[in-house]
């Protein structure tokens, strides 16, 4: 199991860790028992995320893997955000050992469950626009 | 605060000694020979095994023909376990009895011969990693065919009352086989006083090289091969010897048993001050019995953070460390053994054992003692878990 | 004539070659990590590892994840037949079919099985040591679970019929293996081309480590453990991997399979030499067809002289070489292969083998040539054996 | 499986070799299909042994024993020959492997073979003095 260079520097110097108090949407995904938690937190103006920040309990791709979603939807429109995918949060991080796949998809989702928080928090059903929020299954 | 290098990871593997190094050197280029030739260069051969083999067997207090050189300890294991079941099945007996936190050369090996028609008990262990030895008595049976329990522990360092056990297997007339991988070096072995059956060591956690074992088989007990083939360790293990790992494996457990109270007494110290000195920070508990355990151990949980995430800030610091057992880091399950002493999956992810040798000096523990609660603070700054411990919230 | 040393028994072992040597030493004291660790002295051996499973990949025309690295030749055979068997045998597969003169890797491994309840057909091999695809073909049964017959044999260095042997096996949709052990280094091997589902090799045949050996397996044929235990080897092979073993392998499969065309040119011509020079002494032998043999091999039986004899005078005149397999020279029976070629037990009790690489000159080869007519004609001087032979009594 | 010194010593300079054209007793034991056979050859003056010499086809411990076992019975009366045993054999070459131990019985019967032919020749019946001749079993 290899992690690449860019996966132990955005563990190593995670970006857009923390919390936002007032934030507009927050989103957490996985459970302690598996060992991964990750919680989003996003302040959204005009459809764009000016803002997002993250927590996460988990191995070191998990927490390389919040940080890229992070750096990749922050100044996004939610319509971008809404494209992430796990494959592109993998991508950017030049790879992942297979074994940590599903942290990738962790990050995506957490992402979703923010979204999803903030159309909820609008009074807008957010499932015909983010989906069903999946947690990955341990293989 | 300087940076430094630590090795503390020493249960996962350990570096060959220069003189275990010096010891096989010859054995690659020049006396290179097959230990089965008749010539010269391959009766030398064969005469450097056999030193090698007098030397595991005085280690132990065996006899060097109740030595057979393995590939490693899982060899040993699998073939300890295989063989005796295949063996007692011809007499009708088909059950064992391991423990739930051994390693998994052993219980993979169990779960394997589940599959095939064999029976196993899985004894508890109590919330100190000790096993009972009153346990194996009651789950002993009449069809029991062997009982195979670890020496030490290779995650929590708990040191198993082996004596005991092998005295009530021998009561009860059953075989008996210990892992002591992790054991030899560390605690005195004597397998004809204590009267142990069968024990797996292997060379790479007593400074040889990797990739070489031994199974230590009582004389009068014949295994059936887990390897067939060539007539190599009279017959019961195929495969050309390993010269060079075996001559070195020879001279690393001499060294090894050498003074095994001498070295305790430097690293017991130094290991207290580094569990005390991590337990100061809140929600950590030290996993497995204090005093029954190896000198060089500590399995410590720290709640609100994950193990990965640690093992890897603390290599970042210069410090090799380890969660659980080294050969599962690719898996996502908590550690078995950390989960059978009652732990919470989440308290289980947030494990970390050190395991130390004389190399690791006071001031190493200084800087450790240093390194690790800033690495703690900034995991739990940036941990979901933690800031729901900490509003007093249920996180599993 | 000046004494010289000559190690004329590479198919016996072989010595370690400078190269492989320089590429495992840092892996024993500095680059020591368990290649399981998640620390970087871990993922450095983890990358080690990788890129040595890549190179041995490369030389058979496999993929990386089609290799799978074991302790020896012995237990990479051993795992692929009572993999196999055990596969199979849930599909209510339980007959094997291997050759007469197999290594003994692969024939005590099924005969262990006929004792599990399997049926193993033993095809036999033509006076010149070849095996005919025809009759592997007929032995084909609607049960047949695994064909395991050797690349090239150890003995008497005859290339078998691999690639028309693999054919028929697909043909019927029956696994193949192979135990190309003597082959690899020495013949083109091109595994996914030739059609074969597992191969075993060894790494102190060419120039690594003694106690190091790989398993081809073809991707999508998923084989049970022989070792069970830790997630090495993607879960398929249990024990810390040993490194420095490893990376020899692949820096010496890569210098083996490099010039296997020109290695052949050189050697061929001194090995013919050889031949030659030793079959103008009355009443020997060359065992094995001339041309489908290894380029270094050459066997020849001596009549009235006993093996053993013979390599101790070789010795002492500086000369490794073999009588049969260097496994079994503690055996009292001549060589199964040897006698499975018709010849008589006499016959093949006075038998030798070289097996010579680019290190044997050509002065190397007229010194042996000097050296060996003296030897036998001491040794029949003294042979009883000999002396009804020259009387035109029977001696058998 | 490793040769003594003195094991090497006699198969590389055997003491005795040869044939004797008017021997008074000539013994032959084994068969080549096992590997071994020795010849013995005995001169026997006024029950002593004058002259022994052998030929042996076998390993490197049949010639060995051979030859250590001419050595031992060579001026000796036939009573001390017949007193020899394979492990007195053993002992004077400081010891042989397990596998070769039936080498020197090889060569304590075919001392007594060569006896028992002296005893015939004579008229006398060699089995009450002589005993059996046993070839050993292969193991
Ligand atoms: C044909 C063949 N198969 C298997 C083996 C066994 O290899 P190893 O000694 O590495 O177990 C050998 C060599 O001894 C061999 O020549
Ligand atoms: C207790 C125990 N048993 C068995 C093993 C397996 O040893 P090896 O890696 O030599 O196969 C280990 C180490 O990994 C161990 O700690």
């Amino acid at each position: 199991m290899l992690y690449s260079e860019k996966v132990l520097d955005h563990f190593s110097n995670p970006r857009n860790v923390g919390e936002i108090e007032d934030a507009d949407g927050v989103g957490e995904i996985g459970n302690a028992k598996c060992g991964d938690i990750m919680k989003m937190y996003l302040k959204i103006d005009d459809n764009t995320i000016t803002d997002v920040k993250f927590k996460t309990f988990g191995c070191g791709a998990a927490v390389a893997t919040s940080s890229m979603a992070t750096e990749l939807i922050k100044g996004k429109s939610i319509d971008d955000a809404l494209k992430l995918t796990n494959q592109a949060v993998v991508e950017a991080l030049d790879g992942l050992p297979a074994v940590k796949i599903h942290c990738s998809v962790l990050a995506e989702q957490a992402v979703r469950a923010a979204l999803s928080d903030y159309y909820t928090k609008q009074g807008i059903d957010p499932v015909p626009i983010v989906g069903e929020i999946k947690v990955p299954e341990e293989e | 605060m300087e940076k430094r290098f630590i090795y503390a990871d020493n249960a996962a593997t350990t570096a060959v000694s220069e003189e275990v190094l010096a010891a096989m050197l010859p054995h690659f280029r020049e006396a290179y020979g097959n230990a089965s030739s008749i010539y010269k260069l391959g009766r030398d051969a064969q005469k450097a095994v056999e030193t090698a083999r007098e030397k595991v067997a005085k280690a132990l207090g065996a006899e060097p023909r109740e030595i057979y050189f393995t590939s490693c300890g899982s060899e040993a294991d699998n073939w300890a376990i295989k063989g005796t079941a295949e063996l007692m099945a011809k007499k009708g007996k088909k059950h064992i009895i391991t423990s739930v936190f051994e390693h998994h050369a052993v219980l993979h090996t169990t779960e394997y011969l589940e599959k095939h028609g064999f029976e196993v008990t899985y004894i508890p262990v109590s919330d100190k990693g000790l096993i009972d030895p009153e346990d194996i008595r009651k789950a002993i049976r009449e069809d029991t065919a062997l009982v195979t329990i670890m020496y030490a522990n290779n995650e929590i360092g708990t040191i198993q009352p082996i004596e005991e056990i092998a005295a009530i297997c021998h009561e009860k007339g059953v075989l008996f086989h210990t892992d002591a991988v992790q054991a030899v070096g560390h605690v005195e072995i004597d397998v004809h006083k204590q009267g142990i059956d069968m024990l797996s060591l292997s060379g790479h956690k007593i400074h040889a090289q990797k990739g070489i074992g031994a199974l230590y088989i009582r004389k009068g007990l014949v295994l059936p091969n887990l390897i067939h083939g060539g007539g190599q360790e009279r017959g019961k293990r195929a495969g050309t010897e390993n010269v060079p790992a075996i001559v070195g494996l020879g001279v690393a457990i001499e060294a090894a048993t050498r003074n095994i109270a001498e070295k305790a007494a430097v690293i017991t110290p130094r290991r207290n001050r580094l569990i005390d000195g991590i337990l100061k920070l809140p929600y950590t508990r030290l996993n497995g019995d204090r005093d029954k355990r190896l000198p060089g151990n500590l399995n410590i949980s720290i709640e609100g953070i994950e193990g990965e995430s640690l093992l890897l800030m603390l290599d970042m610091n210069g410090i090799c460390a380890s969660s659980g057992s080294a050969c599962t880091s690719g898996s996502l399950d908590p550690s078995h053994v950390l989960l059978s002493l009652g732990l919470k999956h989440a308290v289980a992810h947030g494990s970390m054992r050190l395991s130390i040798e004389e190399d690791v000096t006071d001031e190493d523990v200084d800087y450790i003692l240093e390194v690790v609660p800033k690495i703690v603070e900034r995991l739990r700054s940036m941990s979901p878990v933690w800031e729901r411990m900490m509003k007093g919230e249920d996180y599993e």
